[in-house]
């Protein structure tokens, strides 16, 4: 773990969009939050850690392999959780969405729905296993969403606004999990409150890196920024209902 | 959903969808009246030149084509192996021209324009009490799921691949299955919610 | 009071969202390769869809979902197998297997809707059942009365024709049991036939 | 708008699930909020309240008369901003989306999208119009959500945590909105600080009404109740990773 990854240089076209032009990043700190507006580049930026997107130029690399070789090495090197809990989700019931996780670590069927019944009891939520996940709300969607990457434990885990969904309680549950993780995790968000501890913060606006810095520091520019945009609306345009 | 329809302009969408579907129709019928192969071979050229002069715009549906290709390849190969050359490039070629235009429709014109067409082309069923304004959604729902289809797809593979390595292949058939049919809920929910009584 | 064209009620908008879905269903299917056979009438795996929408949806909007589909075809769209479409379709050799599809879905639709449907194994019984009756024999039938009449083949030519397809129709009605069993598991209020 | 809405005595049984069991309420006020735990069923109230989920027994009412009734008279009489964008959006690009909610108005095809054309330009947003809206970021999507609402403009709008995606300018513009609105409207969230100052919040837990007055005094007795349980969750179990 002593090169983690790294972005250089890259160029990432989605559509229409230009979502990044010459994004430098090394990622090397065992938590870092990623902030910024809506469209920044946040989603963009896990979806091309993971290798769902690749780069039109420049390079990701994983420990210095690019990352893609380095994925078809080693099964099961990064994680991420979706933004959107419903694109995730590939299988029917709860039981059978955890138990994917665990096939690349080479575990048979049996072997991956007793371990997942056994994280599922751990938790209290034993009578979740034969649910049908589109019987769930929305927030106990997201739950499982993050019981399928812990259970995965893959080295690097990449989270979407994991938090969006969650309950108050649900909130400082995962934030418990985070700290005692013991992988890399990235973690994007709005609710600054979850990444103001973390060592390092990423602010991106429009694809450019704005701020890069501990927690604490990147977290106030960033809402010192939107104070300033909202005071400016204030005074420029009366409000339209 | 997702959609098919490119947003690269191209000099095709400019065209009025009407005047596309016409000319999609009367060529499309052109191709199944000929088994000349030496004419089809000119109409595969003109598609080529179709394809090549959309630029960027047919970067959405390129995988989408490379099915296509294979697929004509193995109609060709079956025909080969039957002996019959000229079929094989006779039904290749069709195969390759049509889908070319169909996808060449498909990527320049947006789905509510097409479906304005179909509209206009059914309003006179209207006097005999045919609800033609829904016909029309039902038309612009259709595409839309058709699309949908794709996108699902992807979205199962890319989740699929990411947490497992490998692509999922026939195994996602079943939470395809599944997540369509959710589909239809959710957008009757959303219909109904938008526009019911 | 009357309603307005552009609104719909709850059952409507339902309906409209299976019957969009299925003749999708047959659009993607016409993507896939279809095989040639030298009479004029291709092996494709649309029958299949013929089948799903009946055994889904039930007789009513499974034939809307057919209908909709060759209302589509018929006004242009490439969307039968191999890219075809066009009024000239429906002057083709396989006229006849085409205006089946929409009646073999309502007649496979009204059996499986009159059969049982218990547990999922059952439920993927009377499928099978269903879709054999409808999508295979009743489609066939229509196909041969296509051929006689626009191929210009007597019965007994057509019905060797047709022949030709029974194996292969016969392994989809296979896979239509199967999918349905899974859906049977996985949406266990899904209601095949469109039961009420 | 003198009765509002009311659910009387309502049994709502969603697949397995009984979500609500004897529920009545009374909704007059303007704003009100709904707070509660994941799966306390707030989307399942919010559902119910427009007619997308019908009650096994009881009546829900619009102004004294059954809303599936008054639905009919009069169309685009409540709206719902679905918690997940996803489940919300029918069509392809931006103005066909927002196009379709005037439909029931009576507009017809060219008016709504000139309409919708409008709406984007006063909010900056010109450059949407044609856009695909499935190539638009998450947050961006539930703007749309929200914009598609607002042309519609139903008489009452009821919004599933609206505020999940979106980033900080964007929820200070929403809250702005929805302020601004005359309409009366219904808000369900986990970000607290959006409905404390609401006149009336109703907290759910487990389909119960377990609480129910004004915002600020819901808010923290909810607040309260969730720091109870954390702080039992501490003392009896170690956190496990
Ligand atoms: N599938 C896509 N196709 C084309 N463009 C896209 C796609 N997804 C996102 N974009 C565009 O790329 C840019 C970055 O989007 P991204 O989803 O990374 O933003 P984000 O920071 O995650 O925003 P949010 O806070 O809303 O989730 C945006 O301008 C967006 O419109
Ligand atoms: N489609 C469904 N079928 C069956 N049960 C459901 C369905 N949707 C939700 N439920 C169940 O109903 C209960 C209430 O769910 P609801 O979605 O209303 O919760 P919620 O308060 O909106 O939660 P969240 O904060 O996670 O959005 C939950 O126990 C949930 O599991
Ligand atoms: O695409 C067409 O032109 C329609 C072809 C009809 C094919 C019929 S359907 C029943 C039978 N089974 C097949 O696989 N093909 C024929
Ligand atoms: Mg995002
Ligand atoms: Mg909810």
């Amino acid at each position: 773990m002593s090169q983690g990854m790294e972005i250089a240089d890259v160029r990432l076209q989605r559509g229409q969009t230009l979502v990044f032009d010459g994004l430098s990043l090394k990622l090397t700190e065992k938590r870092i939050g990623v902030i910024g507006d809506n469209g920044a580049g946040k989603s963009s930026l896990f979806r091309l850690l993971c290798g769902l997107e690749q780069a039109q130029s420049g390079r990701v690399l994983m420990e210095g392999q690019p990352l893609l070789q380095a994925r078809a090495e080693h099964p099961g090197l990064v994680g991420l959780m979706f933004q959107n809990p419903d694109d995730q989700i590939i299988f029917p019931t709860v039981a059978e969405e955890l138990a994917l996780g665990l096939r690349p670590k080479g575990l048979n069927k049996q072997q991956a729905r007793a371990r997942a019944h056994e994280l599922l009891s751990a938790r209290g939520l034993a009578h979740w296993a034969e649910r049908a996940v589109g019987s769930l709300s929305q927030g106990q969607r997201q739950q499982v969403c993050w019981l399928s990457l812990l259970i995965a434990s893959p080295q690097v885990l990449l989270l979407d606004e994991p938090f969006a969904s969650l309950d108050l309680p649900g909130q400082a549950r995962l934030a418990q999990d985070i700290a005692a993780a013991p992988q890399q995790i990235l973690v994007s968000t709005h609710v600054l409150d979850h990444v103001r501890g973390f060592e390092r913060v990423l602010w991106l606006e429009q694809g450019r890196l704005r701020g890069d810095g501990p927690g604490r520091e990147i977290c106030s520019a960033y809402e010192a920024d939107v104070a300033a945009r909202l005071a400016d609306l204030h005074t420029a345009v009366p409000s339209h209902g | 959903m997702g959609s098919l329809y490119s947003e690269y302009p191209s000099w095709l969408h400019r065209w009025p969808a009407g005047l596309k579907l016409l000319l999609l129709a009367v060529f499309g019928t052109l191709l199944f009246l000929t088994s000349s192969p030496l004419l089809l071979a000119g109409c595969g050229a003109g598609c080529a030149l179709l394809w090549w002069s959309l630029g960027e715009a047919t970067q959405i549906a390129r995988r989408l084509m490379r099915s296509v290709m294979v697929a004509a390849l193995l109609v060709a190969g079956f025909h080969v192996l039957m002996g019959n050359r000229e079929l094989a490039a006779v039904s290749a070629l069709r195969l390759i021209c049509a889908s070319t235009l169909g996808i060449a429709l498909t990527i320049t014109t947006r789905p509510s324009d097409l479906v304005e067409v179909l509209e206009w082309l059914l309003s006179p069923l209207a006097a005999l009490g045919v609800r033609t304004e829904r016909a029309a959604m039902q038309l612009a729902l259709m595409l839309r799921f058709t699309e949908h289809f794709f996108v699902q797809w992807k979205k199962l593979d890319d989740a699929y691949r990411l947490r497992t390595g490998k692509s999922g292949g026939l195994r996602l058939i079943a939470p395809l299955t599944i997540h369509m049919l959710q589909a239809t809920r959710r957008v009757a929910d959303a219909l109904w919610a938008r526009l019911g009584f | 009071m009357t309603t307005p064209s552009h609104t719909v009620s709850r059952h409507g908008a339902r309906s409209m969202a299976q019957v969009s879905l299925f003749a999708a269903l047959m659009a993607v299917m016409g993507l896939i390769p279809k095989i040639d056979l030298p009479f004029g009438v291709p092996i494709t795996i649309q029958s299949l869809g013929v089948m799903l929408a009946g055994v889904m949806l039930g007789p009513w909007r499974g034939l809307q979902s057919m209908l909709l589909f060759l209302a589509a075809v018929a006004v242009g769209l490439p969307l039968l197998s191999g890219g075809r479409g066009g009024i000239g379709v429906f002057m083709s050799p396989s006229a006849g297997y085409l205006v089946g599809y929409a009646l073999a879905a309502c007649i496979a639709g009204a059996i499986m809707a009159a059969l049982p449907q218990s547990t999922p194994r059952r439920t993927a019984v009377s499928a099978f059942v269903a879709s054999v009756l409808g999508g295979l024999l009743c489609l066939h039938a229509f196909g041969v009365l296509g051929l006689m009449q626009l191929a210009g083949m007597n019965l007994s030519q057509a019905f060797k024709v047709t022949l030709a397809f029974v194996p292969g129709d016969f392994i989809k009605c296979i896979l239509c049991a199967v999918i349905v069993h899974t859906v049977a598991r996985g949406m266990p209020d899904w209601r095949f036939g469109g039961r009420q």
